[in-house]
Parts: C-alpha cells; structure tokens; sequence
C-alpha cells in the first residue's frame, strides 16, 4: 500500500547519520523532524538564519521576531545560532548543510527538479531552493509518485521550469525509494505490499530494478 | 563626536529624498523584521514607480504589500510571492515587473552591492529561467552563472537597537536580509525599537557597523505574526 | 547530541589527516588571534610541502614563522611579508613561492571559499602586477578583475571561546580572518581559550556557527604582542 | 621652508570634514589624528577590523587580542564597532570610508601610485594598500616630494610596480599641496617660504601652478 505522509516521513529521516546538519522544506520534509531515530541527532538549518531550529514554542514564549523559513513561529535549541541570510546561504551555498529535504512537482532520469512555477497557473517564486538544490551535499526530494490526476512525476525529462539540473539523487516517493544515476531511476526499495510492476507502470522515466528489491521498513 | 549623530526625529527627514523611480532594498523575511514604520511613510508620501529589493512583498494590507495598492512599485526584485494575492495577481496581469531571484543569490547580490563587488559566480540557477542570457563559465568542470550586485538609492532596516552612531544589533530571526540591505544603501535608514548612547553596544557584536548607516530613527512596531504555531505536547 | 561534540583532547587529534603538500589556511592578523598550539603541532609533526594562506607569516621564531625553520612551507599566499625576516629571505632567494594577495581580495576569497562562490569580480589590482593574466570585465565603465576564491584542506583558527557543537566568539581584533578562515577548511580546527557548554553563547552573537567547525581543542596562549605602543600622556 | 611630519600631518587633518570615516596608513597619516582641527570629529577605521580606534593604552590596558593595522596596541572608542576581515575591507572596497591617508613611493601625472615594492631591494607586500586605493572616496597621498637622493617622487609615469591606476586626486608632501587631473599635477598651496620655481624644479612630471599659489597654513 501506498506510504501515508507521515510513514514517507519516516523513511525520509532513517537517511539522516548522527551529527547531520538538515534542512527540511515545507510540508513532508518538515515531518521527518518528528521521526528521527533513536540514538540519532540531527540539527536543523533554517534559511532564513537559524541553526538549531527546535519545536514550535508554547503560547508563552510566543515571538515575532522567531519564526523558522516557513515563516512559522519556532524556538531554538541549546546550542543554536541565529545569523543573517547571507551568512545562511553561505553555509548552504558553500557544501556544509548535509542533507536537503524538499518536495517536488517533477523529477528526472537526468536528476534535474522543477519545483517552484507552473506557468499561467502557479507563481509561488522559488524561495531558497534554487540555492538549496545547488549546495547541498545530499539532496533527498520527497513526493508523490503521480500527480493526483494519476501523472507520473518521474519523467524522462521535467516539463516544468527548472529549479536545478543535475543534482537530484535520491527520491522517497509514496510508493518507492529510488536513486537517480546514469540516466535512470534505480529502484532501492518498494512500500510494503507494493509491486515492483505498479512502481515500473507509475514511473514514466526509465527504472532499472533489481529480481529482488527489499520493502521499505516504516 | 555630533557629526556621527544619526538619529532624526521624524518620518518625513528619514525618508526625505526619496522621490520617484528610485529603488528600493528592504530588509525583513515576510513579515519578520521589517521596518513598518518607514514603509508606511513611504505609502504616506505616495511616491511612485519604485523598485523595491526585498525577499518578499509583505501580505495583503501589511508590509511591503500596501505599496502594491497604490501602485507605487513598477517593479519588484523577490525570491517569493507567497500568498501575497495582490503580489500574484499584479505579477500575473503584467503590471508589475517582477525579477524572481533566489533566496541565496538576493542576499549575496546586496552584500556585494554594499561591499564593492559587482559581480560573482555561482551554481545557483544555471540551467533554470534564472540563468537564461547570463554569462557561464566552468570552474573545477563546474558550471556557474555571473550574477550582479545590487545597490539602492535608499536602504530600509528594522533593527533591535541602534546607538547614535548608527551601530546596529537585531534581534533573533529579525536580522535575516537586514544587515546586507544596510550595507547597500547609497542613503541607509535604519527603524528601531531602541536607541542607545555609544558604548551600550559590545562592539565584538554589533551587526551593522554605523559606517553603513545614515540616519536612525525610533519607531513603534506592531509585530505580526504571519503563521502562528505553538507547540501541541504539554510541557 | 554527542554526534555534534567537537572537542578533542590533544593536539595529534585535532590536526590528525595533516600530510604532505596539503593547504592549510590560518586565521591571524600579524601576531594577534593565531592559533599557536596546531602551530606548534604542525612544526612537532614535521609536515612538509604546505601551502599556507594566511595573511602574515607571523614573525621569526613565533606563530607561522616556526614552520619557516625547517622550510615546511612550499607557498605562501598572504598579503604582508613585514619585518619577517625569513620570510623575505627565502622569498628573494626562491626557495619559498610567494603569492602576494591584497588583504582584502585574501578575506575575500577565503570567505568565498566557504560560501561555494568560485570566484568575485573587485577593482583592487586591476592594472597591477596582482591583475596581470587576469580576467577583466568593466562594469559600468570601470576595470575590474576576476578573482578566484580559496579553500583548504585544513583551517587553522584561534577563537575565545567555544562550545561543544563548535559555535565560536573571538575576543576584539583577534577576530580577523578567523571566521573567513573557518569556513573554508574542509576540515576545520579551532583553538580556544576556554569551552563552554552549549546555550552558554548567546545565539545572536556567534561569529562562527558551529556547522563551519569539525574540531574544537583547548589551547593556552602566549599571546605576544608585536608592537606594544602605549599612551605618553598622564590619565 | 620645507614642512616636517608634523607639519603634513596637519595639513592633512585639515582635509577631514566633520562626520568622516578615516583610515590612517602607517607612518605619518598615522601622525594626522593628532591634529584634527577643533570642532570636528572624524571616525578612525583600522583595516585589521575595528571602527573607532582609540589613542594608545595606559600600561594597565595593555591587550594582545587589542591592536591596529600596524600590529600597534590601540583601544576602542565608545561607540567603536569590530569585525572580521571580510567585513573590513567590504567598508573599504564599497566605499563606505570616506578618507584614506597614505604613503607612496611615487605617484604620477595620471594618478598612479606605487607604495608596496621596490624589485630586487624592498618586498614588504602590499597589505591592504591595495583595497584602499581601489574603493575609498577620497584618497591624500603623502609623501616627501623627493626621495633621499633628490630625485622627484611625482613623476610623468611611475617606474615601480601600481600599487592602483588613475586613484589618486590628492597629494600633500613637504612642499606642497598638489591636484591631480587632466594629466598633470596642479599646484594648489605652497609650503611657507617654498617658491613655485622651487616646486616646479622637483617635480619630474607636468606641473600646472597659476599666477598666486597661497601658502598652506599650519
């Protein structure tokens, strides 16, 4: 069966090692803060200037003036730092955030990702994630497999604006995980009970899959 | 030291010189450090045909957003609309011109303006609507994109405090694009919630030295939240 | 959060990975803000073949000019010989490369380093022996020349204090080019005067956030002053 | 009669406005903070990062972690500001300081200036004289007007290598205060007792002077 949001979550944050400097994009990216394992810390990288983003503050400790890039209201860890934008994409632009979660409207065999523009429909501009696709070390693109008209968002090649091109490697989809190389999907696990033949059919870029591939432990 | 005294008393000598067809550079991140009471002069003085550099455009009827209703910007320098409707829809019919820059490339592209750099390379957009028509070069078989500095006639800063010398610190998340748009402007203003007298600041920490700085001015603040989440657990 | 604790416990630890022909960046102004103990250990491990970025090559018989003694260094990259009189020696007769950098264009391209720009375009040395072979590009009418930036294999920085996730201050003008420095080492080392524990620093006033830092040692210092210049007139 | 140290440090001073950022080099630009005219207050800027250097500290404020651009100790004004090197030189380069007092070896008719070495003889490199005179507002040279030997330091066209191209506007040495546009050098005061022949005899390059040269006051 398809993964829900919070289980596609799940395996995004068994990605993390021990000391990793994340940054999660809004939606399911966020989520993976909530899931992290065991015996595993990780310290989130806001862009708009915080490192060490912690929960969401109780009534009290309400603050204007502490918001994370979603522009909700956050609170910051022992142990954070709080600095300017620049200073935030230096850190992001310049190799030293670990992993970069984000969602996706397309991806490709090539790796390339379109994310931020639906011509004549949707101009949301594309915040941090030109920057985030193009600095750092690892990138994990989380979404739906197909569009909710049942479209395949692993392409050929992404019909959409372009956020970056090249730099995507690996995808946690509801229905698979897959790493992007030589001009292919390669399938690396299948959500339970889910066929590699229904992953293949959904998958309308070309997928290399293994006779066995393992089921996705959520 | 009064030929470093930069705090002005009123709204209208903050701004005074800004006149139409100028840009421009705000600091703030949504509706998180920005500073109010300058752009609300600037609505007052009902200037026209700005170019305004800021990450984002404010909300409807907050921000950055009022100018949209008066039309008083011809052209916008974003990395966000966001659900700024009035934004999306001027963008849309085409009345308003809007360079959508990313984040990171915004924020550099003002610390470059202030700091004498006209142009730098980077990764970020090549091969993207970004990138199109912009100079390419390789290094270490990389490729990146040239991108240009920004500077404004004027710059509009919301900081913590200030000291009469135009010495700047903000506060928590606050200080996001603030610090590159003091350094920006050929006419820096800078809207705080405290003045102090010199040597209240420690000056291992101040963000914004006042070297950047032209005028200072003591404002109110409203402060609004855009999305407002607290925590679900108990403590 | 053990996976963030960045403390070592003895220098062979904190420079552990150092080997023959790396390039090593060093904060440091003159004598003012080194870090003299991973100094000490460079020169103990005998290294040799290294290419150092910083912007002196401290003076004979203290800070980097130890690593001169037993010609560890191969190039430097620094913008001051000064009084070093080592420095200039085998720089004249060509036993050490010598790339003479503008201090600035040296801050630069250490903080361009860390910042993933691979290269900035700036005035300084156009149409000076540092300009020649350079690329040139004019923008609005005036010459500027593209610089590339610089990272190394390690950075060598000295700060006042640090926690255990590596966040740093430094204390007055011992600031200078460590933070550039610490963002462009791919393997970084601070020595510090003292460490703290996590929320010790105020969040707002950390010149190098932690995630720049790979390992943090206790230092003692000497602190040699250069040239100690004091007040003739009474208080 | 030829000014001294002193004496070019005052003249310098009196170039100064009120409200100006300065940066001071080595030797005597240093000597001019001491004679800033009453009624006005200038703002040192030290390149190694500080902004509101102080005078010279009491044995008992002596600080290591303390020191100016010539490695001097110093101490802070109230209302100093310090930062790193990056910062610095942002100051200098975007043109944020408005004055920038330094020495030279020679200068000539087009503004050139060469001040950081001498081949085969002197390489001290050229520390942040560089970024100073490609990014300050208004750059004063200061200088003997010639060398030990008598040779003319103001020149048609600098022998030694650029420390920076068509910079330099303004130049005061012990013998006069001088203008540079247009390819020459244009006299503007005479050191008291100097006559205009005397000037014109020492400098090598194109020297304009008008009928009455005033002499400098100090």
């Amino acid at each position: 069966m398809a993964l829900s949001r919070e289980q596609i979550a799940m395996r995004v944050a068994q990605e993390f090692k021990d000391g990793s400097y994340v940054n999660l994009g809004i939606g399911i990216p966020t989520l993976a803060a909530n899931y992290v394992p065991p015996g595993i810390d990780v310290m989130l990288q806001s862009e708009n200037g915080l490192l060490g983003m912690g929960r969401y503050p109780h009534e009290d400790e309400l603050d204007a003036d502490m918001i994370n890039a979603g522009k909700e209201t956050v609170t910051a860890i022992k142990g954070a730092s709080i600095f300017n934008s620049a200073e935030s994409f230096a850190m992001i632009r310049g190799g030293h955030v670990d992993f970069t979660v984000l969602g996706a409207f397309e991806v490709d065999v090539n790796g390339n990702i379109a994310s931020w523009m639906i011509p004549g429909k949707l101009v949301k501009g594309m915040g941090g994630a030109m920057d985030l696709v193009a600095g750092a070390k690892n990138i994990i693109v989380t979404m739906t497999h197909a569009d909710k008209h049942g479209n395949s968002k692993l392409l050929p090649a992404c019909k959409l604006p372009l956020t970056g091109v090249n730099c995507i490697t690996r995808i946690i989809t509801d229905l698979a995980v897959l790493e992007v190389k030589d001009g292919a999907f390669h399938l690396q696990e299948r959500a339970p009970g889910v066929s590699v033949a229904e992953i293949k059919e959904k998958t309308a870029g070309k997928l290399v899959a293994a006779d066995n591939v393992p089921e996705m432990q959520v | 030291m009064s030929g470093f005294d930069k705090v002005v008393s009123d709204y209208a000598e903050a701004m005074h010189g800004l006149t139409d067809g100028m840009t421009v550079i705000a600091g703030g991140f949504g509706l998180c450090g920005i500073p109010e009471g300058l752009i609300s002069q600037i609505k007052r003085m009902g200037t026209t045909g700005l170019t305004v550099v800021s990450n984002n455009c404010g909300v409807d009827g907050f921000g950055l957003g009022v100018l949209l209703e008066d039309r008083q910007i011809k052209k916008m320098i974003s990395s966000y609309v966001g659900e700024n409707a009035l934004f999306e829809q001027q963008l849309l019919t085409g009345e308003l011109d809007v360079e959508l820059t990313p984040q990171g490339t915004l924020a550099e592209k003002m610390r470059a303006g202030g700091a004498g750099i006209p142009a730098f390379y980077t990764a970020t957009g090549y091969g993207t609507p970004v990138g199109e028509g912009k100079d390419v070069k390789h290094f270490d078989g990389r490729p990146y994109i040239l991108e240009p500095s920004i500077t404004g006639d004027f710059a509009i800063v919301k900081a913590y405090k200030a000291d009469r010398y135009g010495n700047c610190i903000y506060r928590h998340t606050a200080q996001n694009f603030n610090p590159m748009a003091a350094t920006a402007g050929k006419i820096t203003v800078v809207e705080v919630e405290e003045i102090v007298e010199p040597g209240e600041l420690d000056p291992a920490h101040i963000h914004t030295p006042g070297i950047y700085v032209d005028r200072v001015i003591q404002g109110t603040f409203e402060k609004r939240i855009e999305r407002k989440v607290t925590a679900k657990e108990n403590r």
